[in-house]
Parts: structure tokens; C-alpha cells; sequence
């Protein structure tokens, strides 16, 4: 149709005399995701003007071990948000997977890689059922996936003790195939003289692909638009339940790798690992600028949430502040971070609302 | 194991014991560890190993929330049980579901702390190792190490437990110790904290855990800070053993809580059959023992198993 | 009911019988019969509330009926989801629109139809062919976007709906539906849409047109279903009425005439 | 500019001075000044995305202007919030209507303005009045309610229009503001409204309506001002435009009667 | 102008042609407070018939104390919920409020009457500085009330050991005062000779009252309409930012409702007191059949969704299942409860969607 119809376009292309101009500045800072850098680096300024610990590499190596683990979960749960729905299994989800690498690796004497790859398969279809029962009771994600995580709390509790009858799966560095796998998922490598855990890597890498994902791919424009307004998108032709399901299980494989990593590194698991580190990740996206109600928000802003709660955490114990007031003093920088990027935001876009 | 046919001690009154000497025996212990806490874990496989050993049934209850806790213990008054082990870290909160216990005619036996109000609730009995005197312990072991400068590593925030624990390693010292929050379900990120405080100040020589996964990663994190502090700990499991094999760990407080778990069900055994008490009123303490290099060969198996 | 005019063809693209349309207790559709042909306009008519709405939604497979039977080419067909539609060929310019506010207008026109370009695992969302074809076919309109980043709920209400609009056309390749697509027109854009309508119909589509204009509805309609509280009036080919007589059924007398007589006269003073 | 015509009082109810409105990088309106006068019709014309709404929600206290002066009685005054619009009388219909699709009708009648029974801790919003207040207001629009306590979320797209409207002509105390009121409406509902418009003139309020439709702005608008891209192309009183002026103004030429023959005859074939 | 006007009612008052009739029980089933009744049906069906303790006279008083104070706490959460907003410092500031009734009354020494209006203010200062920074930024309050959560954790850690030395307040009961704030807060209530608490009562007011907000005055409009649509209500003239300031004071106040009763039961407060228990109060009105979204729910569904939640933790209890699957069992429980609630309003819908 497009074709056969002349096309009266009747002004040439000129600057619009609709718009204004605008600085580079301000035009970069109203991105969501440069919103967060600011947030980042007031809060890297201010602990970096008071410790030298803080900024130096092996500090930096310290926090960016802290914001990794917690970055590859924080993009993929923004990924999620962005798609308009929750999981708060997905923190225990973590402890299940390490879990059952453990169990499958010592209990039941596989090779690690045999056990990575169950746990994977374990993980995927809890994120299916999370899913699955999401789209199709249409109830909210937050209640479903709180009875997940009720119940998977209780299996990761049951099972370990029914498997080893301690609270810990032990013994990890023993099973065959462990090296390679170290290798991969817990080593570290040298920068400067100063090792960095590899797990940074691994961050950097979901990061990148989950931007790639929503920015590039007919999949991301339908997560976008299935959190902007499912109805909407479904009836425009989005498989929108699909991509729903797609999601969860992304978030599930997030926590299968969150969860090797973890298993790998500790050689040792507790029962409880990763409960209410779901919130954590939540917060992460939302420093990050995610919406949550959906439809908005970005990869790169959540990993950069994860990396200002991670040098939060961190750099509160770098100033030897009393351990008494630590979670004052966390929520106190959350929140200085969060409102200066709002004030920078606010000052980029005037009067915009 | 539904308590069926109500055992027939609902008569209440205090010689009510010895009518359910030839019924099955129930008993409910309620404690104030948080699920899947490593030192709960062993006194409730105490308990539970008393119940099987004896021919009794046991249910384990447990909620770090003194309300939560004095809640489940109201039901298991409700439930007409046969016995009451109780873990009273917050002794007043406990006081009133305590009494009604008693009232019910339902002997009753504190465990871990609370040795002092125990008897004036009404307990038979009392079986534990104060935190505090733990802690005690602890600190009186690291000051003979030699340490000035100690790091205790707290897992979770306003634990009254954890607290005294350091506490008495305090005043074992006979310094204060520093304390360190993390949290207990992400290990690696209290990996990293414990490294932060050691990079941030050097001069810390010991860090005391007061929880068996914690104390690995102490470990971990010491060599990973280069420091040469001294790693002490609270509680064995597998991981604790090897390293203090290995010296990696100086020494781990042991408080024998499986006999935390196990005893009590001994004694409201005894009771309900022959009303026969222990300790005269005084409490019967599990410890504190210390397991280091000299003798943790011994109960090297015993740990992995999840008794020790 | 009276036999298809002009260029129609054999068996009708879409036919209804007997759907009816119930919400819990409300009846919002009962027994409508129309068909849709190739090459026609099929006008539905109706008070705000008649239901009109609720049809377009069950042909274009939001709702499923109550009642009745749905034949695409003469086979029933049933529609479990709209891309099931869609898929059929069946585009449509809904109501309110089914625009993601948040989204980006290049984003919202392709959405759910997104053109690819690489392979394999590097297969991506043609973003540049997706901005172009967008500013083009808006530009066609007559809507001089500023910036096709632009996000759609930053849209006036004309734009918006120029945006639904010329998605419908640019994907509709058997059926065009379009519910009162041109409301918040102004003269000018609205006139491009009656001529889309114009253009599809003459390229062998089927259309059907929701309009409470009866000077649009007149022009280009073939067919006219007329609803009421949920009830079909009838279905009446276009040489069976005047433009007067619709104008008549569609407003119960020709009010607007006297109407504006009246406004004229100040009545208080 | 000339001079108002007709019913004018001395000082403008609402005078505008230079208005301007950025958002961000977009100049959505620039320099628009004009009058509203108590028993006036002023009537805003202009394309799709002229920048209509924006103004209506300057006058409305949604936004406030970048630039210029906005007079309320000869008085300048800032809105920073619509309840101070509303306190001075002004009642607006908002283009998106303002209703909060998950809430009874009748909750959405009221809201902001509840009426309230008893006294003390036990006032209460007095539902039944309002759910009486509702029905008959809307049963005046010639709407037909099923239910006042239907959510208006699933009210058809002009039984939703109808409420809004109903609600800002119940409301109106010295200036009513309309934003494209009629657009989902049937002809007999749009009728009702003009007759609304007019019977509000006549009792001495100033209104501001918007609109397409020159068949609806010509009859009962008393001043007209054009907009095009933000910027205003005058500000004419009724006198000096003749309807056919206005159409070719809104329309840039009398395109819908050529339109109406070019698309009778089948072009393609 | 209505006066004016001849009111053209075209159609007689009588049946509507455009209705079906539908059953009374079909009327009932869709209304959301029933819905979560059918739940709550279920689990007591479900554990009564499995345990004659829980159905019992003492098993009832039990479970129904554990309802009591979570009841009070999800009916002010589902109130800020309907409007919008999520509040997760709500389950920390009850601890805030219980430490400061200890401290004043026991560490400076004041009548438990003076402590307990200490703590009033304290709370409604709290709550009135969440409210301000949720309007005034515009940033989501589950960030804003994550940086207060954190900051009162710490504050109420860091200021108990400051003036106890230890993480616990203890010695309420001998303050000037407490007898008659125990009758008030802490005593029970003979009913067929069991004792049954007082706070079951304030558990009820509460429900009642906020029902009665929610749905007969103008308040209530307000709260529906700022968590249905900020913008849309804001533009009819909805005092919107006021609604939500007050709706977190609300909060707040129950929080300090529930710390007091707690303060004065206990007579010792622990530091980490309600610490985690927000997120259950926002479970117990998702289940009560609020919307995450805002806009939609009921005080009653909520004080259901607590009892739902009250009677699964200690009808598991009474079941006597083993204490290491009791998250399992808790997590299928729920999702028991709100399963057969939406398959019973799916029924009653039918079609309706
Ligand atoms: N919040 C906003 N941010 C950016 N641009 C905006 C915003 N609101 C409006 N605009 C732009 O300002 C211009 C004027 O919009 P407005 O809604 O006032 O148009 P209108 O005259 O009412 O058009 P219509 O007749 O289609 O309703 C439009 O081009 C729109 O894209
Ligand atoms: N989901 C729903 N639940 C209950 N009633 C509904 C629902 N959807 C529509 N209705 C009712 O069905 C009737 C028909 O609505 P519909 O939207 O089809 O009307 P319409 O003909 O498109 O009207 P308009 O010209 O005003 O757009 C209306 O009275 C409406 O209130
Ligand atoms: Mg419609
Ligand atoms: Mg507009």
C-alpha cells in the first residue's frame, strides 16, 4: 500500500522550528541509565575522598566482587520489571541451584559439569512454572512468586537435610571436572598486579546481551511493550504470554549462573543461601531507573544500581563506621544516591513532566 | 505423629505425669533459631535422636520473633502436649506462654539461655551454656593467643543470641571487640565485607564468627585481605574441621548443643514416668568446650555428621 | 437482507452469524449477522454503547463470542488471540488506539510485526528501515512527527491516532477494521483516512468502517449494519438508502440542521 | 484583533498574554494571547498537534506556561495544581478525559466535588445522591446507563466521553472548558452537547471548545482562534469568518466535498 | 444548570433489555472481599478437618492472635496500597515504635502513657517524611521507604544499644501506668471461657474503620482514584498529594498501634522486632485481592488475606509437619488460597474479562 500512495511530503527536511536547542548535556542526562552513573559516581566520590583503601585496586577489585554476583541478577530482574512482573523466588532460586550442584556433585557423585547442567534443566523449569502459572491465572507475579519462594525455601531446607542431614552441602572441590569449572566460574585474573574475580566478567557480559536484547531485538521491543500495557500489546499481535514465560526463565538462568558461581567459589553450601537477596536485586533495577509497574527502564541502569549498592556496602566498612548504624548509613546513601540523580534529572529536563 | 487420643493427660495438675507413663509421650520443643540456622539444626537433631532413642515423639518448632515464638509455644499448650523445651533468649517475652504451660500442667524445661528466670516460670529444669558465658570463653582464648584487636562478625542484625555471644568474647578480652555486620544468606558478599575491614585496618589480629559458614569465609577472606589475623569461630560442621586441621582456623567454640536438644527430652521423660528432675533447680550446662588442633581429630566425623 | 453490490466476489472474507457478546450479566451483543467481501465497505452504525465496538473486538479476536459463528472464506474459524487474527490478515485500528505510551512511535508501529535484519543469534529489531518507514507513512498523512523517538503517550490525540491508523494500513493485507478511526482527526487528516479507505477497498480489501459521521459513512460505505442496544437494526446495502435516510437512522431525525438553527438564536436572552 | 462582539461584559473573564509552553526540547506553543469572556463561545482551531490540548491544560492549572501571562478577571493569577482551576470556577473535559477506568461511574461523577452527608467524624460521601445525580445527568445526555456502579473501564468510548462532559457541565461555575467533547459521540449525543454549550453561554459562562468539526464550531462560537505548529494565525470574532472561511481555514481548502465525489467513484478500477 | 434543564428520560425506570439475570451467589463471588473469603474457607475447611485443636476453642484464640496484630498492619498497608504506594518500612517501624515505648518508659523513666504518645509522634513524623519525600521527589515509594527501611533498622539497633547497651529493652511492666496499658493493648477476653487477646478487637475497629473510609467518604474517593490514576485524579481536583502524605501517616499509626501492643505484651523489645514483616503485610492484601498496581482491593480482603496467612503458619503447626518443610508447606498453601480464589471468581465471572 505504502507504495502505490504519492507521498505529499510537504516540508523538506530542516530543523523543526518546533524544537528548541538543547545542550548535549542535558540531552544525555534525561537517559535513564546516565541517571544512575550520576548516582554512581557521587557515591565513588564520596567514599574515594575518604579512604584510599576504597580506590585503590585492591578495594576496587573488593566492591566490584561485591556488585558482580548481585549484577547478573540485577539485570536480568530489571529485564523482568521492564516486562511488567516480579520474582521474588528469584534470590532463593540462587541457593536451589548451588544447592542442587552440590547435591548432585557430592551426594550423588556426578561430575560438576553433570551438575551445572542439572541445575540448569531445575532452574529453567522453575522459571517455566513461575511463568506458566503467572500467565495463566493472570494472578500477579508477586503472589505467585512468593509461593514459590515459600516453597522452594522449604525445599532447599528439607532436601539438603534429607541429602547430607546437616544444613550445608560440603565438599564441592572434590568432585571430578571441579578445575575446569573453577576456571570458568571462579577464578580470577590479574589486572595491574591485582586479581579480579571473574565473575566481573561474567556481569559485564549479561549486561551487555540483556542491553543488546531490549534495545535491538524484536524480543526486547515486545518485553517493553508487554510491561507498557499487556492488553495493549496483545492486541496489536505481541505474543505477550510467551514473552512473559521467556522472561521468568531468563531471571531462572540468571540465578542458575548466580548459583554455580556461588557453588563453585564456596565449595561449600548453607540451605538458606540467597534468601531475601530478591529484594536486593529489585532495588538494584529500581536505583537503576526501572519502572516498577513496567514498560520502562534499562540493563545497563541496573547493573550500574547493583554496582552502587555494592560499593555502598562496601565502602561503609572501608570508613570503619560503627557496624551498629551500618544499615542507617546503607539506606542513608541509597537514598542520597537516588535523589541526586533525580535532582540532575530534574534539572535536564526543566520543566518537562 | 498427630498427638491421637490425647495421651490423657488433660486432667492438668502437677502429679498428672506419671498417668501418661503408659500412653505415647509427645513433646514439642520451640526455639529461637531462625530456619536452617547451623547451631538450632544440631539441637534439634538432638532432640530428635532423644525422641527415637526413647520412643517418644518430638516436634521441633522454631521463630527468631519472641511474639512468633511465644505463639508456638501457645499452641503447643494447646495441643496438650506432654512436654515443653523451651529456648528463652527473651525471657519476658516468653513469661506469659511459659506460665500458661505450667498452669496447663505441662512440665516445662528451658534450654540455651535464660538460666535465671527458668525456675522462677516454673520450669523443671535447665539445660544450656548462657551465650554470654560462651562468648566468655572465647575471648578468654583469644586474649591467651595473644589478640588485642578483635573483629566479631555479627550475621544477623539485633540477633540477642549473636549479640551476647560477643558480648562475653568482650568481656573474656577484657577489650571491647569490634563488630562487623554481614549478611549469613550471601556468603560471598560477606566474604567480601570481612576483606574490606581487614584491607581498611590492619591491625585487626583476630576475627571471631559466630557461625560455622561464616567462619569459612573468614578464612577465605583473610588470605584474600593478606592479613595474618587469627580465625576463631562459634559452632563445627565439615568446613570448620578441615580448617582447623589445616590451621587455617585456631579453634572453634563447641557449646555440645546436641545435649541442648537431647537431655531435655531425657529429663521430660524421666519426669512424666518417675517425676524424677536434674540438677536440683540448678541449670545442667553443655559447655563451653573449645576444639582446636589438639583434639579435633576426635570428633572430626562426628561434626560432618551434624551432631557436633 | 439484500444481496452484495458492485465488486464483489463468491464467498464473503468474513462472515457473522448469530454472534452475540455477553460481560458477566451485561449483553452487549446478541445475535448480529453481516459479511465482510473483498473490495467493500462494510459501515457499522450505532448509538454510543450499541455495541459497535464490542463487535470489532470479536472479529479481530480480543473477544470471543458468546454466541454465533464466525466463517473466514466460508470455514469457521475461531480466533484465540488477536495475533491469530492478524495472522489471517485481519488488521485493525482499535478504539483506544493499543499503543504502549511509553514507547518510542517507531517502537509502537512495528510492534508485534518488527522487521529483522542479520541471522542466527545476531538477528535484530531493523531499527533504521523501522524510523524510516514510520516518518514516511506519517508524513503520508499529513503528521509532521518531530522525532520518531518521540514517546507515543507525548503524542496529541490526532497524532496518536494518525500513528494506529497508519499501522492498520501498512500491515492489513486482507481485512482492514477500523473503529472511528478518524474522532480525533482534524478535516484535513481525516480526509486522508476516508481516501486509505478508498485505496484499500479498490486494492481488494475488505473494510469495515466505524464512523458516527454520516458523511463519511455515506461516501465510501457499501454495506451499513446498524446497531442498537446491542441488537442489529439491519443490514442494508448502500442503494438501498439515501444519504438522508442514513443521516436519519444514524441521529433519530435530522436534528443537526435544526440544531444548528436553534444555537444561533440565543434562547435565554 | 477585533473586538468581541455580541453578550460581553467589561473585563475578559480569562485574558491570555503571550502564552508559550516547552517540554524539554519541544515548543509545543508559542506567544498565544486571546480572551475568554463570560457568555462568549471561544472556540480553538487547529491541525493535529497545533498544540489545542496543551493550551486548554494551561488554562486549566495542568501545566503551567514557560511564557506569559495568564489573567483571571484582569487579575494575574499562576494554577499550580487544576483543584486551584477548579476552585475558580473553571471545569475542564479533558482530551483524555481524566477517569479513573477501575472506579464506579458515579465515584468519577463526584470525584474531587463529593457531596457529603452528616457531620463531624460521620461525614460521609452521600452515594445516594450521587448515584441519583449520576443517572439523570447521563440519562440527560441521552446515555442509558445500565448501572452506576459499572466500572468506567468498561464503558464504550462515547458513554465515557458522556460522563466527563456531564461532570464538567455539572461543575461549571464560570468558565467551561471543552477539549474535542463530541468526538466519540453519535450525532444525536453531539447535538445534546452543542445544546449544552449554547444553554451555558446563555447563562453567562465563558467557554472555551475545541473541536474538528466546523459544522460544530461555526454555529455556536462566538470568537475563533487558530493555531497551527504552536503558533496562533489570529484571533477572529464570529462576525468576520463565514462558515465556508472557517472550513477552508481548518480544513486548507473545501477538501471534504471534493473528497466526498473523488471517493464515490472507484479510483482504481 | 441541572435545574434548567428538561430531563429528557426517554425510557422508563424498568428491567433492562441489555441484562441477563444472574444468580445472587454469581453476584456475590465477583466481589473481591468474598473472593478472598472463599480462601480463607478453604484453609480453615482444610486444617479443621485435619486437627480438632485448631478447631478448637484455644486453637482458634491462638491462631487468631497471630491474625490479630498482621491483621491491623495489612489493612493500613492495603489502604496505602489501594492508593498507589508500597511502604517497606512499615514492618521496621513497628519495632521502631515498640523500642521508643521501652526506651522512654524505661530508660527515661516516664509514665508508659507519655511513652506510648512519644512514640505516636515519632511514628506520624516517620510516616509524614516518607509521604513528603514519595510527592515531593516523585520517585517511587518502594525505593524512598527502602532507604527509610534501612535507615531505621540501623537507627533502631545503633540507639537500643546506645541507651541499653544490649539489642534489647526490657522492664516495660514496671513503668508507671502499665497496668492500664496492658488492659488496653495487652489483656484477653474471656469468650466461652477462653481467653481471646484484646488486639482480635483492635484488629476488627481497624478493618471496620478503614472499610468504612474506604467506601463511604470522600477520603476514600480520593485513595481509589490517586492509586487508580495520580494524573487523572490530580486533574479533576483530587487533593492527590495530600492523600498520599495522610495515607502514610496511616501506616505509620498502625505501625505504632501494633509496636505499643507488642511493647506492652512482651514487656522487652529486640532490636530487630517486625524487621521482614512488611513484605507478609503486603502479601496479606494481595491476597485480600489488592491490586500491586493500585486502585482496586478492600480493607476487608486484607484483614482476610492476614487471617489466610494466620491460619496457614499455625495450622501447619498444628499438623505437626515436620519444622523443616514448614516454608514449603507455607508457599503451597498460599498459593492454594489464591488459586481456588480465582477459580471461584473465574466461575462466577464467567466470560466477564
Ligand atoms: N509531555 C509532552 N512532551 C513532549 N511533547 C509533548 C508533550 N505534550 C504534548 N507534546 C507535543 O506538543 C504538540 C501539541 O500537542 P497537543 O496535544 O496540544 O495538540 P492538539 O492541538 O491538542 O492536537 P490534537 O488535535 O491531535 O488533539 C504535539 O506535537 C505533541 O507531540
Ligand atoms: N468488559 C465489559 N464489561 C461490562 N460491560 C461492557 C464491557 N465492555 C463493554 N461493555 C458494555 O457493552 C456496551 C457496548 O460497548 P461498546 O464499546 O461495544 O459500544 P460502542 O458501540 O463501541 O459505543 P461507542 O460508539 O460509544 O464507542 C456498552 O454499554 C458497555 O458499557
Ligand atoms: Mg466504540
Ligand atoms: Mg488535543
Amino acid at each position: 500500500m505504502s507504495a502505490t500512495r504519492e507521498a505529499p511530503v510537504e516540508r523538506p527536511v530542516r530543523a523543526d522550528e518546533r524544537l528548541a536547542a538543547v545542550g548535549i548535556w542535558r540531552r544525555l542526562l534525561v537517559k535513564p541509565e546516565l541517571g544512575s552513573l550520576i548516582g554512581a559516581v557521587v557515591i565513588l566520590a564520596f567514599f574515594s575522598a575518604q579512604s584510599d583503601v576504597f580506590r585503590g585496586l585492591s578495594g576496587i577489585a573488593n566492591w566490584l566482587d561485591v556488585a558482580s554476583t548481585l549484577g547478573i541478577m540485577a539485570v536480568a530482574v530489571a529485564l523482568l520489571m521492564i516486562g511488567g512482573h516480579f520474582d521474588l523466588s528469584a534470590g532463593v532460586l540462587t541457593g536451589t541451584t548451588a544447592l542442587t550442584v552440590g547435591i548432585v556433585a557430592t551426594e550423588l557423585d556426578q561430575n560438576i559439569w553433570v551438575a551445572i547442567g542439572a541445575a540448569l534443566v531445575l532452574a529453567l523449569a522453575i522459571g517455566f512454572a513461575n511463568g506458566w502459572l503467572v500467565t495463566r491465572t493472570g494472578l500477579p507475579s508477586f503472589i505467585i512468586t512468593l509461593g514459590t519462594f515459600l516453597m522452594l525455601q522449604g525445599l532447599n531446607l528439607g532436601l539438603t537435610k534429607l541429602f547430607t542431614g546437616t544444613v550445608v552441602v560440603r565438599g564441592i572441590a572434590e568432585a571430578p571436572g571441579y578445575h575446569s569449572a573453577e576456571l570458568l566460574l571462579a577464578s580470577t585474573i590479574n589486572v595491574f598486579g591485582q586479581p579480579f574475580r571473574v565473575a566481573i566478567v561474567w556481569w559485564l557480559l549479561a549486561t551487555a546481551v540483556a542491553s543488546w536484547v531490549l534495545l535491538r531485538t524484536r524480543f526486547g521491543n515486545w518485553v517493553f511493550a508487554t510491561g507498557g500495557d499487556e492488553v495493549a500489546s496483545r492486541n496489536v499481535g505481541v505474543p505477550a504470554r510467551r514473552t512473559t514465560i521467556t522472561l521468568f526463565m531468563t531471571t531462572a538462568a540468571a540465578a542458575w549462573l548466580v548459583g554455580s558461581i556461588t557453588a563453585v567459589r564456596l565449595t561449600s553450601v548453607q540451605a538458606n543461601t540467597g534468601t531475601g537477596q530478591e529484594l536486593i536485586y529489585i532495588v538494584a533495577a529500581v536505583i537503576g531507573g526501572c519502572l516498577l509497574t513496567g514498560g520502562f527502564g534499562s540493563a545497563i541502569g541496573a547493573a550500574l544500581g547493583a554496582l552502587v549498592f555494592g560499593m555502598t556496602q562496601q565502602g561503609i566498612v572501608y570508613l570503619d563506621w560503627d557496624a551498629d548504624w551500618f544499615y542507617f548509613f546503607l539506606g542513608a546513601m541509597l537514598l542520597l544516591a537516588v535523589l541526586t540523580n533525580r535532582l540532575v534529572r530534574r534539572y535536564a529536563e526543566a520543566a518537562r513532566r | 505423629s498427630t498427638d491421637d487420643s490425647g495421651s490423657g493427660d488433660g486432667g492438668g495438675g502437677d502429679s498428672g505425669g506419671s498417668a501418661a507413663a503408659d500412653g505415647d509421650l509427645s513433646f514439642a520443643v520451640v526455639t529461637h533459631g531462625s530456619a536452617g540456622d547451623a547451631f538450632w539444626d544440631v539441637v534439634q537433631k538432638g532432640a530428635e535422636a532423644a525422641g527415637e532413642d526413647l520412643g517418644v515423639s518430638v516436634d521441633y518448632q522454631s521463630d527468631g520473633d519472641p511474639q512468633r515464638q511465644s505463639q508456638l509455644v501457645q499452641a503447643a499448650v494447646n495441643q496438650d502436649v506432654d512436654g515443653i523445651v523451651v529456648s528463652m533468649a527473651n525471657p519476658d517475652a516468653l513469661q506469659d506462654s511459659v506460665e500458661a504451660a505450667v498452669a496447663a500442667g505441662i512440665p516445662v524445661i528451658t534450654i540455651n539461655s535464660g538460666a535465671e528466670q527458668s525456675a522462677q516460670f516454673g520450669a523443671i529444669g535447665h539445660v544450656g551454656q548462657d551465650e554470654a558465658i560462651a562468648g566468655q570463653g572465647a575471648g578468654q582464648r583469644l586474649a591467651q593467643d595473644g589478640a588485642t584487636n578483635v573483629l566479631c562478625v555479627v550475621h544477623e542484625a539485633g540477633n540477642i543470641g549473636l549479640e551476647q555471644r560477643c558480648d562475653g568474647a568482650s568481656q573474656g578480652l577484657g577489650s571491647e571487640v569490634r563488630l562487623l555486620q554481614v549478611d549469613i544468606n550471601d556468603l560471598q558478599a560477606a566474604q567480601s565485607t570481612i576483606t574490606s575491614q581487614l584491607q581498611s585496618d590492619p591491625t585487626i589480629d583476630a576475627v571471631l564468627t559466630l557461625n560455622s559458614g561464616v567462619a569459612s569465609v573468614a578464612a577465605a577472606a583473610a588470605s584474600d585481605a593478606g592479613s595474618e589475623a587469627e580465625i576463631a569461630t562459634f559452632d563445627l560442621n565439615g568446613d570448620v574441621i578441615s580448617a582447623i586441621q589445616d590451621g587455617s582456623i585456631s579453634f572453634a567454640v563447641d557449646q555440645q548443643q546436641y545435649e541442648q536438644g537431647y537431655l531435655p527430652i531425657v529429663m521430660l521423660k524421666l519426669y512424666a514416668q518417675n517425676l524424677n528432675t536434674v540438677g536440683g533447680g540448678q541449670p545442667v550446662l553443655t559447655g563451653p568446650g573449645i576444639v582446636d588442633s589438639t583434639n579435633v581429630d576426635e570428633i572430626a566425623d562426628l561434626a560432618s555428621a551434624g551432631t557436633r | 437482507m439484500s444481496t452484495a453490490v458492485g465488486r464483489s466476489d463468491d464467498a464473503p472474507l468474513l462472515e457473522l452469524r448469530g454472534i452475540g457478546k455477553d460481560f458477566g450479566s451485561v449483553i452487549a451483543l446478541d445475535d448480529i449477522s453481516t459479511t465482510v467481501r473483498a473490495g467493500q465497505v462494510t459501515c457499522v452504525l450505532g448509538d454510543n454503547g450499541a455495541g459497535k465496538s464490542t463487535l470489532i473486538k470479536v472479529l479481530s479476536g480480543v473477544h470471543r463470542p458468546t454466541r454465533g459463528e464466525l466463517l473466514l472464506d466460508g470455514r469457521p474459524v475461531e480466533f484465540d488471540a488477536p495475533r491469530e487474527a492478524l495472522d489471517a490478515g485481519i488488521a485493525t485500528v482499535f478504539q483506544d488506539l493499543a499503543m504502549i505510551p511509553l514507547m518510542a512511535i517507531w517502537r509502537n508501529f512495528f510492534l508485534g510485526s518488527e522487521p529483522t535484519t542479520g541471522w542466527g543469534p545476531f538477528r535484530r529489531f531493523d531499527s533504521a528501515t523501522a524510523k524510516d518507514v514510520t516518518r514516511r507513512e506519517l508524513a503520508a498523512m499529513g503528521i509532521d512527527i518531530r522525532d520518531p523517538d518521540q514517546p507515543v503517550g507525548t503524542l496529541s490525540g490526532g497524532e496518536r491516532q494518525s500513528v494506529a491508523i497508519a499501522r492498520a494500513v501498512h500491515f492489513g493485507a486482507r481485512v482492514l477494521i477500523l473503529d472511528e478511526p478518524t474522532s480525533a482527526l482534524g478535516v484535513k487528516q481525516a480526509g486522508v483516512v476516508l481516501r486509505y479507505i478508498a485505496q484499500a477497498r479498490d486494492r481488494g480489501l475488505g473494510v469495515v468502517f466505524i464512523t458516527h459521521n454520516p458523511h463519511h459513512a455515506h461516501p465510501v460505505g457499501d454495506r451499513f449494519l446498524l446497531l442498537n442496544r446491542g441488537r442489529s437494526m439491519g443490514d442494508f446495502a448502500k442503494g438501498e438508502l439515501s444519504r438522508e435516510e442514513l443521516t436519519t437512522m444514524m441521529a433519530g431525525g435530522d436534528e443537526l440542521t435544526e440544531l444548528a438553527e436553534e444555537l444561533e438564536r440565543p434562547t435565554g436572552r
